[in-house]
């Protein structure tokens, strides 16, 4: 199994009781293809829809209906639409059970960067900063390291999204949830040792007794 | 009493240096003969507010790669590598405001709020230069109203008061728009007589709009 | 004519070129009965809908279909209904061109008091507030006096509705123009002296050289 | 998975001195059963936050009528004489509330705005003890969100799922108070299978809504 279909797989197991989801664009919406059976989420896209699902096959795209990207999508049935307040006033107003983002950096605060990078990157936040801001559960998935450097920093270098705390990391290697002593290791991806975490780790973790390996079949 | 125009009459009314709401989301519900039509009537100096530019050859993206926009009020340029290269080579102002508040400052402009109070962007650089307010021990984000000369609009059907319904995702930012703007420019897909756009079904109600063009037969 | 016709039919007048009108319970409601021909203006009822009209025959009441009292309405075609929010989107953003109110006392500043008697009638302000502070043009339609009192006073002793001045007050007696100097005396009511209106006044009036009677066949 | 519920369980969840919002315009929107079955468990000490509090026998008049609150939000109490005398007598606490501004509070409590900027009310004695701010040289009152322990909804139409249609000026507070509650329970004149109310004409969608009790086939 390649890293991001672990990431992917390991995200999906903190659906099961949510209701309204959402899914950042990229590594997150690999997510919905691996929820565990019996799992009951509304997706939401924040362009304006509860009940989105992949186009169910080829040449059935619809031009009025897409995902936050701009890219066909499906609906379910039961879906519904609304404008960009309303879809909005779900993420902001507490309505939205979890939200999965990638990430550029999460610090030992928990706080997360991911939407600009000065000088070079300048996409603007999108609805990041409201998701993040908003949700009531932030997970956060992302590789462990980019470029030989982690991603798990003392500081975010890189502006902020926002200053509230996410509530779960999930990268290639571990499972962490950021607390108020810091961030706590809570699993290992399989065959990864707390040792080869620590060492691809840019601050201090918090490191149980027992830490058990993701509940993952590889 | 109708208030169907021409296209070239309809966008002609628009002057070089306007300050337009744009609905649309990555070009899906963007109206697009509107947005054409500023372009064969090359306008220029524009202030854009939309969600984001699209890419350059799509809806608002079009109107930044040809060089008609002097300023973007938008929540995400990432997918438009014109609009940054504007923006880092200075040629284009560009504010970025996250959606949820970009929603809400669109909301408040066409509601008569005097802004509204937000967690969004607190301590983050969204903050800078803002004012915040203190409220039972949490920090907001002032965010005041946005209001515009010209609302352009895709509707998927108008009938002849200018009543209007939307389609799925093409919703998105135009019914908020269309309460923003001190003229509402509707480019509707269909447009049909009234009485045929039950009451509950009405998203913007007619006494907004102000000019209907009707969308061509599209092909395929 | 009565003197609540003679009023309804003087506002009437001022409706010629609105699109959206808002009409109060009470006296304001007899403006609609008295719409000079060719006048094309929508009604909206603040409880959520534009284009109200009377009930167009007993037993086609529906449950669904009420004005701002709970009374039954019909609708034109090409009504739209829609939720509170959106109602007072309308009447605070600007989009009401004229809203027609009754009033317990207007001073001579142009401002307005009509929705509490300290003490005694305690109704609640419903949406009177935000239709003064928001309607594009405000009228108020209302006796000249009450039980032997003017109504048109030096300084409200009601608490006001709104601090905005009201751009047009027209009584039995006068119609009265609020501006930076004063209440101006626009026009006189069939049959009535320009000496009557300011001896049933209570406060200064500003008169200019001629003052025409309201154009009104009596 | 089915979120019908009885009348009678769907309301024993709801605590003496529990904080209601509950939708209707003079008793138009008002879930009629919902009512009813407050009184026949005799709920005491309520807070109920809604548009008014319509005729003594009339929708939320009855749980005024019959003691069962003990605070009242509204903008308007004037049809009820009951509710102006229990107010009067110091019985019952009644904030009065403009209306446009009651509906910008329920609205921010299920937005998640900290607040909002309104002129309604600026030098009135609904200023009383209220923050104001200053932009641009104009004077705003700061209104603070609304929230409620319970939301009682009336709805034409719903689907099994929870989506939410309703009708005319029935439709008023509710799809507002349908956001702003921790739990929401929906009365519904109808409830039909998913699919049959299309994507575009829900009006609350279905995760919003948490219990659904049907309404009994009228009369007549």
């Amino acid at each position: 199994m390649d890293e991001k279909t672990l990431i992917a797989k390991r995200v999906a197991l903190e659906l099961r009781d949510a209701r309204l989801v959402n899914l950042g664009i990229g590594l997150p919406t690999l997510v919905a293809r691996h929820l565990p059976a019996g799992t009951n989420v509304f997706f939401q896209s924040e362009n304006g829809i509860i009940g989105m699902e992949p186009v169910p096959e080829e040449g059935l795209e619809n031009a009025d209906l897409s995902d936050a990207g701009g890219s066909p999508i499906g609906a379910v049935p039961g879906a519904a639409s609304f404008d960009s307040a309303v879809s909005f006033g779900l993420i902001r107003g507490g309505h939205l059970d979890v939200t999965v983002l990638g990430g550029l950096q999460v610090d030992e605060e928990g706080r997360l960067a991911n939407w600009m990078v000065p000088g070079r990157m300048v996409p603007g936040m999108g609805g990041a900063m409201d998701l993040v801001s908003g949700a009531k559960r932030v997970i956060v998935a992302m590789q462990h390291s980019a470029k030989g450097e982690s991603k798990i920093v003392k500081r975010c270098t890189l502006p902020l999204t926002s200053v509230r705390r996410v509530d779960l990391v999930v990268t290639d290697l571990a499972v962490l949830e950021p607390t108020d002593a810091g961030l706590v290791l809570k699993e290992t991806a399989p065959g990864v040792s707390v040792a080869q975490v620590l060492a691809a780790t840019g601050c201090e973790l918090i490191v149980p007794a027992t830490v058990p390996a993701m509940p993952i079949d590889a | 009493m109708s208030k169907v125009r021409k296209l070239e009459d309809a966008v002609a009314a628009i002057p070089d240096g306007a300050v337009l709401m744009i609905g649309g989301f990555m070009g899906v519900g963007t109206p697009p003969r509107l947005i054409d039509e500023l372009i064969r009537q090359n306008k220029r100096g524009l202030t854009v507010i939309a969600n984001d530019t699209a890419r350059p050859t799509v809806g608002i993206g079009k109107l930044v790669a040809g060089r008609h926009v002097a300023r973007v009020i938008a929540s995400h340029i990432g997918t438009n590598p014109e609009t940054q290269r504007q923006m880092i080579a200075g040629e284009t102002e560009v504010e970025l405001v996250p959606q949820g508040t970009l929603a809400e400052r669109v909301r408040a402009g066409g509601f008569g709020l005097g802004g509204i109070l937000t967690p969004t962007g607190v301590g983050t650089v969204v903050a800078d230069g803002k004012r915040t307010v203190e409220l039972d021990g949490r920090t907001f984000l002032l965010e005041t109203p946005l209001k515009a000369d010209f609302a352009l609009i895709l509707a998927k059907r108008a009938d002849y008061y200018g009543n209007l319904e939307y389609a799925l995702t093409a919703r998105n930012f135009n019914p908020l728009m269309a309460m923003a703007a001190e003229t509402v420019i509707v480019e509707a897909e269909d447009i049909v007589p009234v009485g045929m756009i039950p009451p509950d079904h009405v998203v913007t109600p007619n006494v907004l709009v102000d000019v209907l063009v009707a969308k061509e037969a599209r092909h395929g």
